[in-house]
Parts: C-alpha cells; structure tokens; sequence
C-alpha cells in the first residue's frame, strides 16, 4: 500500500514510545513552535556545552509525523557537535523538499531516512520538519548565549 | 446502502461536475467530503465564467463601446441574480473577493469614518462575537477593538455545540454597536438561533453581522427573514468560482457605511487632496472588477436555485442523519457538535480514539475519500474543546449515502491500519 | 496599410484569442483599442483557469487530500511564475484581488503597525505623489495622509505631459517616507524616470512603490534593475483574468510590513482576544485565495514571455509611431502626452475639435471600434489639462496597422458626422 | 445609419445652440451635478414661485447628449407648475430606462422624445439623465424653502 511509504513502522514506534518526551529540568534553551495550519505544536528544549549538544527534551501534541519526527531528531543530534547536527538537519531538509526523488543518506540520517516517503505528500513536510525548526531556533539561540 | 428518501437524484447532479471524471490516488473514485472549505463546480458555472472572457470581456461601466456595454450587463446582472438569491434590492449588494474581505471592510469601516458618522466605534464601545467564529470573523474584530479601544465579548460554546445563551442580555448590554456571529458553525455544523440574538442586538441598537459562509450556499436566505443588518458569503462554497464574494448590507446602512478600498469608480469627485464617493454598491467597489467572477456566481446560484436550496439542505441532513448514527457505533469515535440533527447542518467534524485527525485524513485520502483536518480556522473552538484537531466531513448536493458509507468504511480500515502497527 | 517591420505576426496571435472571433455593432470587425481599461484573454489563459475548476479545485493550505495538494501545487507554481515574471523571488510575491488593492493594502499599512514599526507613518512625515496618478495610487495616500496628519505632496506635470522633476529635490526632502508613483501613465503614455526618483528617494530612507499596471503587461520588468521597494499590476490587463493582482515587495520590507486583510491562513496563533502572523506571502492572503485566478494569470505571462516582452513593446511603439503621426496630420487633433516615442508606451489620449470625447467615442463605437473616453480615473491630470475627458486608444500585442488606419479613418468620419449635422 | 438614432437633429441643434445657458443673476437655488464617469459637469439654477418653475438657468460642460439633455429640458420646464414638471421628469426618466421599447409620449415630452434612442446605448443613460436629475434636485430644495 501507498500509505506505507509514509507510515513507515519505525516511524508509528517513535509515535507510540517517544524518546526524550517530557521536558527536562535541567537549563537549557526551550522554544515553542507550532504548525499554523494544522495546531500541532512542540516544544523543544536544548542545552549545549562546548559546542556539543548535550540535551534535547521536548513536549508536544501532533500526529505521528510531527511528533515521531522531533523525537527521532532528539535522538539523533543528543551527543553531536552543534557543526555535525547541522550537517543532518541541512540533510533532513534537503529529503523533505526532495518531492520523493530521494531515499536520504542513511550513513547522515540514520532512521530519519524513514521520512523519506514524507516528501511525497507536501502538506506533510511541515510536519515532519516543525521540531527541526525547533531545534534549529533553540540550538542558534543556545549558542549565541 | 442509498437514503432512497431523498429527494436529489445525486447520479443527475454528479454528470454536472466534472472533477467527478477523474479518480484519486491510483484509480480510486473521489469521494469528495470537503465543501466545507470550498464546493466544486458544475460546468455551467466554469462555461459562464469562460464565455464571459470569450465573448464580452471589457471593463465595466467605462467605455463607451459594445463590449463595455456588454460587460456591464453581463456585471450588473449578476448582481440582480445575487439579490434575488438573497431576497435583497440590488443596491444592497456589494461584491467583493471574498467573505474573508467582507468581513474586513465592516470591520475597517467602522474605524474609518469621522467621528459623527454613525458607524464609529470607541472607547467603551463593545463587540460581541461568539466562540465558534472562522478567524475571518473573529480577527477583524479583535483588530477593530484593538483600534479603538472598544471591548471584545462573546458567547461561550457549550459542550454540545450550541452557543450558551444564557448571559445574552449582560452580553449584549446598551454598550454593544456590534454583534458579529456565524449563521452556522464551519465546524460543529451548529446552525445558531439568531432571532433571540438579532431581537436582543437591536434591542440595545446594535447592528447584527451575519457570516452565512455555511449557511447561503445551503439553505434558502431571505435577509428580512432574517432580521440581520449585514450578511456575507463566498462564491467558492456555494458552487461560484474562486476570487468572488457578496456583502449584503441594509441600504440605509450602506448609505452612511465608509468606504473601505479607494481607487477608481468608487468617486464622486477627486483632485490632488480630496475625494468624494459613489452612492452604494460603487462605493465598495475600487477598481476594474471581478467582472467574470461576478458572473459565474450568479451561474453558480442559478444553479443553486434550480436544483432547489429546500432540497438540498433535506438532502445533506439525511447524510449527516446516516453519518451522526455510523459514528455513534464506531466506540472510539467522539463527534464535536451536535449530535441530533435539529438546527444543524451538513458538517461534522469528529475524532477516532488517538489517531490523530491529520493523520486519520491521510488514512481517508488513500482511499479516496477527501476530508478536512486541523482547527479548521476555528482554533479558539478546538481549543475550547481541549483539542488541537478534528477531522471533518461535510456535505454538498453531490454527495450520496454510499459516500457516508465509504467514509465509515474508512474510519473502520485506518482504526485497523493505526492498532495494527 | 501593414506595418512590415513589425516583429510580431498578429495574425498569428489573434488566433489565440476568441474574442476576435465575434463583431460589433451589425457585423462590424472589432477593433479593440482599450486594452489599457482591460486587455482580452487567449484561449490558452481561459482553459487553464477552467482546467483548475475542472480537474484540481480544493482549498489550498488545508487540506490532506490529493486535490488539495494539487491545487496548492497550482497555486504556489503560479507564485513561482510570478516571480520569474519579475525577476523577484517567490515569497516576494503576494496575490490580491487588483492592483487597487495592493495599493490599498500598502497605504493601509502605513498606518496600522504600532508606534514602533518601521513603516507607521506619522504627522510630519511627507508622502510624494504624481499628478499623473491613476484614482487607485492617490486617494488611498489621500486616505493615509488624513488618518495620519501626514503632508502629501506632488510632482506636477508639464505641459508635455512629463513629470516636472525641477524640484525633485525639495520634493522629495528629509521628511519622505513614501514616493508613489505610476511607471507609465494610463492617460498620457509618459513613461516616468524612475533611475533620479529612486535614487532621492532612498537617499532620504522613503520607500519606492510603483505603480505597474501599465507597464508590466507591456515591457520586461526586474524589480532589482527597476530598484524600486514594492510595485504592483493587476492581472485582467496582462491577458490575465479579472478578479487577480499582483504585490511585490522585498522581502526585507515585507518581514515588517503589518498585515491588511484578517482571517484564516494568514495566522500564526490565534485566542480569543489576540492573533499573532504567519511570515510574508501568507501574511497578507488571508482566506481562501483566488486560486483560479493565479493560475490563470500564472498562463497569461507565460503567454506574454513566450511572445518575447520586448517584441512585445516594439510593436507597440510602431503603432503609437503610426497613431501619433496620423493625428498630426488631423488639424482639429490634439494629443496629451509625449509627441515622441521615446519614453514612452501605447497609449495614446487625444481630442478632436469640439467634437466630445465621449461622442467621438461613440462614433468610433459604430464603426466597430473600441477606445476609452473620459478622464481615465485620473480626473486631477485632465483637470490639469484644463480638459474634462479625452479619448484614448491602447494598444497591446494583437492589434496592428490596419486598426490603426481603421481609427484615423473614424476619426475623419466623426469629424464629417458631427459637422454635418 | 444606427447612430442616428441617438444623435437626432434636435439634440444636435440643442448642442450647437443651447437654450437658458449661463446662470442667472436672480435668485434660486443652484446645484451642481457631476458624472464621476465621465467629468461631464452641469450647474443647475431653479427658482420656483407659488409652486411655478418660473426660471431655469444652467452652465456646464459635457457630450452632446448631456448639454442638449439640460437645455431642452429647461425649456420644457419653465413655466410650468412644479407637479407638471415631475410628470415630463417621471416620462423622461422611464423613456431612458425603457432599453429602446417606448418612442416616449410626445404629448408630455415634446421635443424631447428625440433622447427615445440614448435609451439603447446604457452607457449614455446618465448623460441624458444628468441635467434632470439636478433639475430635480434644485427643484425639491426650491420648494422646501
Ligand atoms: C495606472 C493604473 N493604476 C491602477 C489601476 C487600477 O487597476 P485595477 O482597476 O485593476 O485595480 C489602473 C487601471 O485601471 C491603471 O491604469
Ligand atoms: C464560517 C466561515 N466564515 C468565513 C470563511 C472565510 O471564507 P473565505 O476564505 O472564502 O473568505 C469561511 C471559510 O473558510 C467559513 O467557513
């Protein structure tokens, strides 16, 4: 079925056990974003030490895409330097405007190449990009701190 | 299973719409549930805005040739057909792109004229609104107060979907100019009782602005009837092209009401400092018109009209009838609105257990089925509702009984698809 | 008479447009010579806009089903088009329904950001206008201008028919904050010298905004090489339909630019009492756009480049050539506006004699041909003339030689008709 | 020629030689009528006695059919009682709007049913209209003095 290359399985499995949900109490930057369209909305909390991502928590209600995607994203940049989480941002972005022509580069993106069947359907990119978003405002103004 | 008792033969109508030729997502019939957010269009109406540009295109109310003359025949007709519909007199009616723009012209107009006119609103002021408003009714009040200094209030939504009249006379109180409310809910379906408002509203001298998005392309308007001293709609959801909508306002309203666009054919006079302006409709409307438009929305209500607007209301009831009692059987499926059919139209928007709605439309798109997602520009509502979506169907006269069965048979697969995985 | 050195063959392209295809007045060939009021549609332009109603039509933004995928890829291809079309990037484009619009959009603007945007103007401030403007880009900075306590102020025109830039510099002082003005007149043809407008005006921080209507449709536009800050044109006189315009402006402008029309789309939040906006295009779309609409026009200056803009003015300019020195050879003619081609477009505003402009219309109008009479809603620049109307033919790319000899030919038999008698 | 029909020999006439133009010196009431269309401009000067239109005077400038429309109309006028006058003003103002299926009443218009063929051409309706409209205006202040 069609459907499948968007519901892909480990996708539906981030949905039902989110990794780093719930926000931590440790300091950090936390941003709050929220999809216009849709009222789906994240919050994300970042704390970086020495150009490293130490931290990334976040809080959110949305559908499977939105949140399987911010908790993948949590997973993936915790522990990179701020330089190498971007490389795989810039790189999710990049499979998402991609209208389903690419597979993404598992060796950059791990399971998130899982979204790939996203960019076929445009007005999900949004969603699978609003914790990225997040995370990128966070990151940036956890830096400049 | 086909609702034998409805008086619209929908196989008739469908050969009217095109789109209906086509097939979605590999071959799969449309089953199209989205009028709510715009209609589709009979050939009629997409041939009568075409010919227009084929054969009479010319700017209104300039030109001293035939194809101007044409022209505004064409245009000025089109406004006697909208009148009609509305049993309004033609100088009542304004068009305008949309009843996003209607909306904001009332609202800037009652901030724009001197200090007499009539319409001014000020400090100690108060606009009354309801919790279900679409932002396009909700908005350009919020801005007006914000303007003026005036007070925003509203009607509370109950948990059934009716708007809690319980505080109307403290609500509307002598301060209250406006009283700005939909005619149905573009969510809930809830069909308002306005006759209780408008009496209370003119009670207290204020002026009632009735946004009919959902209701005139529905169910017969008769604007005395009504009471209201404003009213609006879109082309786009009452089977008229895009890029088109009406203002009916009381004439001896519109008299003093300021303009809201400048530019041309809306003057009387104009040099280098100054204008004066046009009696209404001219006044309100600046510029080369949507001339084609115009004329494809009195197509579309020509349409409308023949079919019959008591049958089609009949019609989408007897769908949301079947749909109402399907998702009473469906245990995880939780309708927001009312769940009887009385005063109540054909939307219904729902949620399915903890698949989410966007994700349930998706589920609804692979079979074909095309429904709505979101807060539906209604977000105060959904959140009043401790939600962040529904998913939402609605009814147009081309949708039949085995459409509703298809959407309950979707419901069914994308509960299994979700719990499956 | 055919002018041979023509680069386009109209022949060729008056096939494409239906409207050719009917006559006038008892079987009269049309000569429409109005296309500075409205210019007519290819067929090409028509079936899009009705492809879109037939086989794509949804809400765009909204919905998570295939026609609403379809019918945002429509839409947001029809941006990109746009912005190809001006050399601007895509989120610099933003749709309205006209360029009376825009213009409104824009002035209102001015004026309703809090104290601290960069674009609330404020008593002291000085606004610089044209006495060539059309109604559309003056009484909206009217408008501001009384809101605000501003000082609106004015480039006269020469008797030539030029903008008199002698004291551009006392114009245009410290206090500007906005210089509108029109690229090309719609009454006299002038094109203006933007290069010295623009550049005093950025030297004392005002912001550009050009009025294209007359332009755009005619000759190659680049926002970057024009260097002005926001410029708009309306799609129905750029073989687009009706009910259609453009608005560019930076995207740096745009960021801050306060929003005009409140609804749904253009949000980013939205509560009871408060709203905050969406980044630009969207800010300024609120509603269900005119989807229909700009895809059409997306068709019509695909239309227009593919014909080649520059062809496109050539052949423009050798009809004005043949027009001007036709009526120089009327003793009774007069012309308003530039003599010469240089700097300027074609469209070309005269009078005869005695003879009314709106009689000689008339005339004209029997022998099947179709101009403009009246003061073009630009009433200040024929009151400056000492006029009350003139006639005015327009040229566009599918008029030729012969329509030209066909209106002196008028001329003459107007002047016999009305001595005659 | 169709034409014709519009621009009778009378109307042209009216044109060429108009009847009570520029404004008299005695008092009345005076009002001035625009066409926002065209600029066509008409200043109307009434002075009713015991219910008599006993002078109309006028000024303006505009197309044939608007000048010959002010000028026959205040010599139909003059003289007249006020309740006569809005009879010929009511005819006048039906024949315009008859899109070119009456010829008019020549008992009650005069002359003035040569204006039968304006009704054919909308666009010109209001030129004709013009100066009776500010007749009727002019006259309706007159007798509220
Ligand atoms: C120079 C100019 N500006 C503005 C306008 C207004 O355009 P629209 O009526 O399409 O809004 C026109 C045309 O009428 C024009 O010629
Ligand atoms: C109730 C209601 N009001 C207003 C609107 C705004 O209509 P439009 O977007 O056509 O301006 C809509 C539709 O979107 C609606 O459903």
């Amino acid at each position: 079925m069609e459907l499948d290359s968007l519901y892909q399985q480990v996708i539906l499995d981030h949905y039902k056990r989110p990794l780093h949900k719930g926000l931590s109490k440790n300091s950090g930057v936390q941003v709050h974003h929220i999809n216009p369209s849709c009222g789906d909305e994240v919050t994300v909390k970042v704390s970086v030490n020495d150009g490293v991502v130490a931290e990334v928590t976040w809080d959110g209600v949305g559908c499977s895409i939105s949140q399987a995607s911010v908790s993948m994203m949590s997973d993936l940049v915790t522990g990179l330097g701020i330089k190498e989480a971007n490389v795989i941002l810039d790189e999710f972005t990049a499979l998402m405007q991609s209208k389903g022509t690419s597979a993404g580069d598992p060796e950059i993106l791990d399971d998130a190449v899982a979204f790939a069947g996203v960019s076929k359907y445009p007005a999900r990119i949004k969603c699978a990009l609003l914790g990225w978003m997040a995370f990128k405002d966070a990151s940036v103004q956890a830096q400049a701190q | 299973m086909s609702n034998s008792s409805s008086p619209l033969d929908t196989a008739v109508i469908r050969r009217d719409f095109p789109i209906f030729t086509r097939t979605v997502r590999d071959g799969k019939k449309l089953v199209y549930l989205d009028s709510g957010a715009t209609s589709q269009k009979p050939e009629s109406v997409i041939s009568a805005e075409a010919n227009f540009y084929r054969m009479h295109n010319a700017a209104v109310h300039r030109g001293a040739h035939q194809l101007a003359e044409e022209a505004t025949e064409a245009y000025e007709g089109a406004r006697e057909s909208v009148a009609k519909f509305l049993r309004a007199t033609v100088d009542e009616i304004i068009f305008t792109k949309s009843a996003t723009e209607s909306l904001n012209l009332l609202a800037y107009a009652f901030s724009s004229g001197d200090s007499l006119n009539r319409f001014q609103i000020k400090r100690g002021d108060r606009i009354v609104v309801t919790e279900m408003e679409h932002h396009a009714n909700l908005i350009p009040w919020q801005q007006l107060a914000k303007r003026t200094g005036a007070e925003l209030v509203w009607f509370e939504v109950t948990p059934e979907g009716r708007l809690d009249l319980s505080k109307i006379s403290e609500l509307i109180n002598s301060d209250t100019r406006i009283v700005a409310l939909t005619h149905q809910s573009n969510v809930l379906g809830t069909i308002n009782p306005l006759e209780q408002i408008v009496a209370r509203a003119h009670e207290v001298g204020a002026v009632v602005v009735l946004d009919a998005c959902q209701s005139a392309p529905h169910k017969a308007i008769d604007v005395e009837k009504l009471g209201v001293d404003f009213l609006t709609f879109s082309g786009h959801k009452a089977l008229g092209p895009t890029g088109i909508g009406v203002l009916w306002g009381r004439s001896e309203l519109l008299e003093d009401l300021p303009p809201f666009l400048f530019g041309g054919s809306m003057i009387e006079n104009v040099s280098m400092l100054d204008a004066t302006w046009a009696p209404s409709p001219r006044r309100f409307e600046a510029g080369v018109p949507n001339m084609a438009q115009a004329v494809g929305l009195a197509s579309a209500l020509e349409y409308l009209t023949n079919v019959g607007l008591e049958k089609i209301s009949a019609h989408e009831l007897l769908l949301t009838e079947q749909l109402l009692a399907g998702l009473a059987n469906i245990e995880e499926a939780k309708v927001f609105g009312p769940e009887s059919t009385v005063d109540r139209g054909g939307t219904v928007s729902f949620t399915v257990g903890a698949i989410h709605p966007h994700d349930l439309g998706q589920y609804l798109d692979s079979q074909g089925i095309a429904v709505r997602t979101g807060h539906h520009c209604a977000w105060p509502l959904t959140r009043k509702f401790g939600i962040t979506a529904t998913t939402r169907a609605s009814f147009y006269l081309y949708n039949d009984a085995s459409e509703v069965d298809a959407l309950l048979a979707g419901i069914a697969g994308a509960q299994e698809y979700f719990k499956d995985k």
